[in-house]
């Protein structure tokens, strides 16, 4: 590599490291509120998988389109929304992305391109598969990403989406983040055959494979095959292995693991890795930690965001239902 | 006025906004060959292949990425052939379209259009029959349409383009080869607007879609017997015209519902619910609501009869209640009541 | 009698199925991990995996496998995990489930039980919080159940274990870890009959599943302020005890319905309907309902609230009915209604 | 192969032919009765694609049992029901094997393991899946198998049903009827990819791939197919490629194809091919002939059977709804 390159790749590491550092403090920030009692629903964390959204969405434009799971804060603070209001959302409050109607399950942020998370498992592939759709009809260039788990890969949307992206051409990525468990089971107990890749090849969407901890492995590729889709190829497919650090939900206690499992896993954090890549191409420790700084500022300060955000008062549960024939 | 079939004006309706705006686009099986009934034919031909999407049998995406595209900036109007394959899509319709605005707390809008040709036809048996509107009145978010004339097949069809809501339309498949006046111009029948059919001071009769010419028939048998029968089409089912329909009961003091569906947990119970309500004092007779019994729908003929609401059950429920008392009877109990 | 909370009531009633009958299994996903609520924890250990399916995320196939299975001589005990995923098998569950029995003329049953945990919980929004009873008593074919005490979550799985009916049991997740006596016997629970929790003169109060907590708590309220309630819980919505609810109506002459799910076209329709039909000229307030608003279920508390029926809003609705008239005031006009 | 072989496999081929051409007479009869207005409702006849039918059931046994189609006369005929009773239930007729509550779309007969038609596509996957799990349960040594289209490969319930029976090792054998159409529309406008062997393959499903008019064929493949089943090693897939000579139904004047395409496809006819062949190989023309006569006869008695049996009575319409809340 040049000189020039290798400040390019180490730039663009920053870039991925700060946001991965973000969604990890933005998670563990809304996990220590959460123990309060100050976030009244149920939290799906994606610590330890930060890799995924961001390399994915730093290939992303702010008008390109992303749909994702319930598992949603990674994805949406990558692609771009601000954790400020993002919190507030979690905390239920009318300054909330969704003025405290969706919840972290129902987080979004149209003006980045965010369109929600998805309490239903598969719920989102055909939301993305719909936003590429239209991009090719309005003809405005936007490519759409679509995040789901190694648990969607068994519902019919799956199959159905992978197929019209094929048979239109349509210009999405489908990212499957396979975590090793969907809630309490693991991919293997419940998934036929060698998986998710060979079921994207059997539509005839080519197919990447990653590692799914290494960020810059995982922007590499999803820059390879956004790349395509944005040349009017069609439909790609990333697929990657990462690891649920947490448990399915932040009340699951995980007795269906062992804690050694957990422990090597935790060892091989994306983070971390990161982080010790750039410290061997010579970015200073100052440099790395002014971003974790920065970040826990940040959470704090959305925090603060939060807490002071108006309740939605109970007028607010009327509107925003519909146009004719709304409740009053 | 034009003299034309209703299944003529929905597509006329649709032809007409589909060049008005070109983010108006239609998606669903078969649709490049003029669709299951021909609803479509020479779309491709006039629009293109990418705003006339023939699709897989893929009910669920057919749903989903209509959503999707109406997210992001497109209008569909989604073709589910017939209401019962809606079945089939009912996740993406109830858990996503339908709640996109307000779980996103208004960030987004589904402008989206949804076609059920629904109900009896050609001896269709238990999945090729049904007719669902009281599951999707049920559902926050949605506006629910069921026209029954061809001035309204079009006029609603076009109102539910026009409209930022996901617009389920019902269609009246059945009498869709039955012809009515549509007027010339750019007419947009206003969505919760009921129509009313025929005007009448006995008794109150609310219907809507295939069943109106079934309620007109009997109300016409009904005159013959001295029941003079107001006929309110309802043509939206959420938002309902309460108003119009209350009016009426005021008036009549007497109500019948009919509608193809079955009786229990249908939507006239809710009709019947809201009178009771509202009117409850000045009621002459009990409300009669006539609907299908609770079976799935039969193949045979003389099953299916049995299923039917026919103008014959209509007609016997206007003749309940207008027997039920007499209006001598009534106007002393009505006083203290 | 032993008292137990009403989630290891549905447990204990499963188990004994099971032990007594081995054609009847379960399947749902991860079951295998005890299940997402624990309600089978224990149940891979004595039955072993053929017996306690732990599937894929494949609701379609979880209601179509246990469909295949019932139909081949098993009877499958279908988890949903909650009734919102159900809509991911509505065709499953309605076209298919709910029809072989009449499509195929009788030759074919399916003895199935649809495990449907419904409703409010813990802040989960709009896709995780559905009650959706309504939709399923308009389905021919189908019994539905909603139990609210222990008691009845035991007797009412077993009931509908040994049914050859495919019947819905949605079962009250937000009051599950409350407690409450159960039969040590082998009690099952009739099918179709109401359950009276509470007697009362004034007023009659219908209600199931969760709600029934709320309204006996709103009766009691009522009842210092002077207004006598009776209490029927439903348990069964379809069939629906419709003599018991009338034999109180026509006693107290004052009717209110409530149930957590969305009040407009709710089952609460249906059952205010039929007492309209049933005793329209007997009553002398109109029925009220108590329903949510038409809203898809936000998510902060305070939203939730507004969602959320309420003793306080079952007791506004008695207050209502019971204020409606005077007694004195019925007394002289249904003499002449 | 040696005499005694031979003579086995022309046996065999006697019974396919039979199986066969009792379809098509059945077909044949249905359509004219239909013509003439006896029959209600539409009917989708499966003219041309005999061989499939006739192949697979040919290796079932009586207690095993078959999910189909909304084109389910073939299999009802082929897994061994009674064209009267068949012919009567399109009547609408009390003696029909659903009592003229189902009609075509919902023929079924149980007796012969025969699940039902289905009016959704795709539908009857999971019955079939189901029916081998309930085997697998009792441990009663039954398999199942599975119609369906190639319309129906896009569809939700063909991944989850692959995965499913993939995932418990299920005794099902899913048989993929490529008649060149879904409706209007041909299986290559809508399915992405190589198609849907390769989908079962990713499912890790062993394939078979054949000739769908060689009915020899697909009763060797099934056969194999079958075996594995029956032996426990789980699901199999079987793909086929046929055609349908006539309509989507009987209303349709196919205006999307052409008379050549149809002239072509019709010269390929597998009840020709067949009888061609045992004629090469020895069998008499008039043991051949006897065959359709025999079935012509069947068919002929079908009708008047059908046409004697009462038309149920309004009061049926109540019957057989459910035990609990039986309408009255
Ligand atoms: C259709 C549907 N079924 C079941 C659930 C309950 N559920 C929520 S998350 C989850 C596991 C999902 O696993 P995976 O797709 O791997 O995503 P992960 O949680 O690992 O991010 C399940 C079963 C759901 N939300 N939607
Ligand atoms: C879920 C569903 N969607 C649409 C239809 C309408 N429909 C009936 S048959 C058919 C075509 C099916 O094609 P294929 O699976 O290839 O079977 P074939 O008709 O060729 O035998 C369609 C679209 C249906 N019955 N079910
Ligand atoms: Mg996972
Ligand atoms: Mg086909």
């Amino acid at each position: 590599m040049s000189v020039a390159q290798t400040n390019t790749r180490v730039a663009l590491g920053l870039e991925l490291l700060r946001s991965m550092i973000r969604i990890r403090s933005f998670e563990e920030a809304a996990r220590s509120v959460h123990a309060k009692g100050e976030i009244p629903g149920v939290l799906h964390l994606s610590i330890g998988q930060e890799a995924m959204p961001a390399g994915v969405c730093a290939n992303l434009r702010l008008t390109d389109t992303i749909a994702s799971t319930h598992r949603g804060h990674g994805h949406c603070i990558a692609k771009g929304a601000g954790p400020a209001a993002m919190m507030a959302e979690l905390f239920g409050r009318l300054d909330g992305t969704c003025r405290g109607k969706g919840g972290s399950m129902h987080i979004a942020d149209f003006a980045v391109g965010m369109l929600g998370a998805n309490g239903v498992v598969g719920g989102g592939i055909g939301i993305a598969v719909g936003a590429a759709q239209a991009a090719r009809l309005l003809g405005d260039g936007r490519v759409s990403a679509c995040f789901f788990g190694d648990g969607a890969v068994n519902r019919g949307p799956f199959l159905e989406g992978l197929n019209w992206a094929r048979i239109y051409d349509l210009p999405v990525l489908f990212v499957c983040e396979d975590n090793g468990f969907a809630a309490f089971t693991r991919p293997t107990e419940t998934t036929g055959g060698p998986g998710a890749p060979a079921r994207a090849r059997s539509i005839g969407i080519p197919t990447f494979e990653v590692d799914g901890n290494d960020a810059m492995a995982v922007h590499d590729a999803a820059a390879e095959a956004l790349e395509q889709c944005r040349r009017g190829k069609g439909p790609a497919f990333l697929y990657a292995l990462t690891y649920r650090i947490d448990g399915h939900t932040i009340a699951d206690r995980t007795p269906y693991r062992s804690a050694e499992e957990v422990q090597l896993r935790r060892a091989d954090d994306p983070i971390e890795r990161l982080r010790a890549t750039l410290a061997e191409q010579g970015v200073e420790a100052a440099a790395l930690m002014r971003i974790a700084v920065e970040a826990e500022h940040e959470m704090q300060a959305a925090i603060a965001f939060a807490r002071a955000s108006p309740i939605p008062g109970v007028h607010e549960a009327l509107s925003d239902v519909q146009d004719a024939g709304a409740p009053s | 006025m034009n003299e034309m079939t209703l299944i003529a004006a929905t597509q006329a309706g649709l032809a007409e906004e589909m060049r008005r705006d070109t983010r108006v686009w239609c998606l669903g099986e078969d649709l490049a060959r003029g669709g299951v009934f021909g609803q479509y034919a020479g779309f491709l031909e006039e629009f293109g292949p990418k705003r006339v999407v023939s699709t897989p049998i893929s009910e669920a995406m057919i749903m989903s990425a209509g959503l999707g595209a109406a997210l992001a900036g497109t209008r569909p109007v989604v073709e589910m052939r017939i209401a019962d394959f809606t079945l089939c899509a009912m996740d993406e319709l109830v858990n996503q379209v339908a709640k996109v605005r307000y779980m996103f707390g208004g960030q987004a809008r589904a402008p989206m259009v949804i076609r059920m040709p629904h109900g009896l036809a050609r001896f269709s048996a238990a999945q090729h029959s049904q007719s669902l509107e009281a599951w999707l009145v049920h559902i926050p978010g949605l506006v629910v349409l069921a026209p029954a004339t061809a001035a309204d097949c079009k006029g609603l069809m076009k109102a539910a383009i026009r409209s930022d809501d996901p617009v389920i339309l019902f269609e009246p498949r059945s009498i869709w080869a039955s012809t009515g006046e549509v007027p010339g111009g750019d007419d947009v029948t206003p969505i919760g607007v009921a129509r009313i059919a025929r005007r009448g001071d006995d008794v109150t009769l609310v219907s809507w879609s295939m069943t109106v010419p079934l309620a007109l028939a009997a109300a016409e048998s009904a005159a013959r017997e001295g029941i003079s029968v107001e006929v309110v089409d309802l043509r939206s089912l959420w938002p309902w015209d309460k108003e119009a329909v209350l009016a009426s009961v005021a008036r009549t003091r007497r109500a019948v519902i009919a509608h193809e569906a079955v009786k229990i947990a249908g939507f006239g119970a809710e009709i019947a619910a809201t009178i009771g309500e509202e009117l409850a004092g000045t009621l002459v007779a009990p409300v009669v609501r006539v609907g299908a019994p609770r079976i799935p729908v039969p193949y045979a003929p003389l099953l299916e009869d049995a299923y039917r609401v026919t103008s014959e059950k209509i007609l016997a429920g206007l003749r309940q209640v207008a027997r039920g008392r007499s209006a001598a009877h009534d106007d002393r109990s009505s006083a203290t009541t």
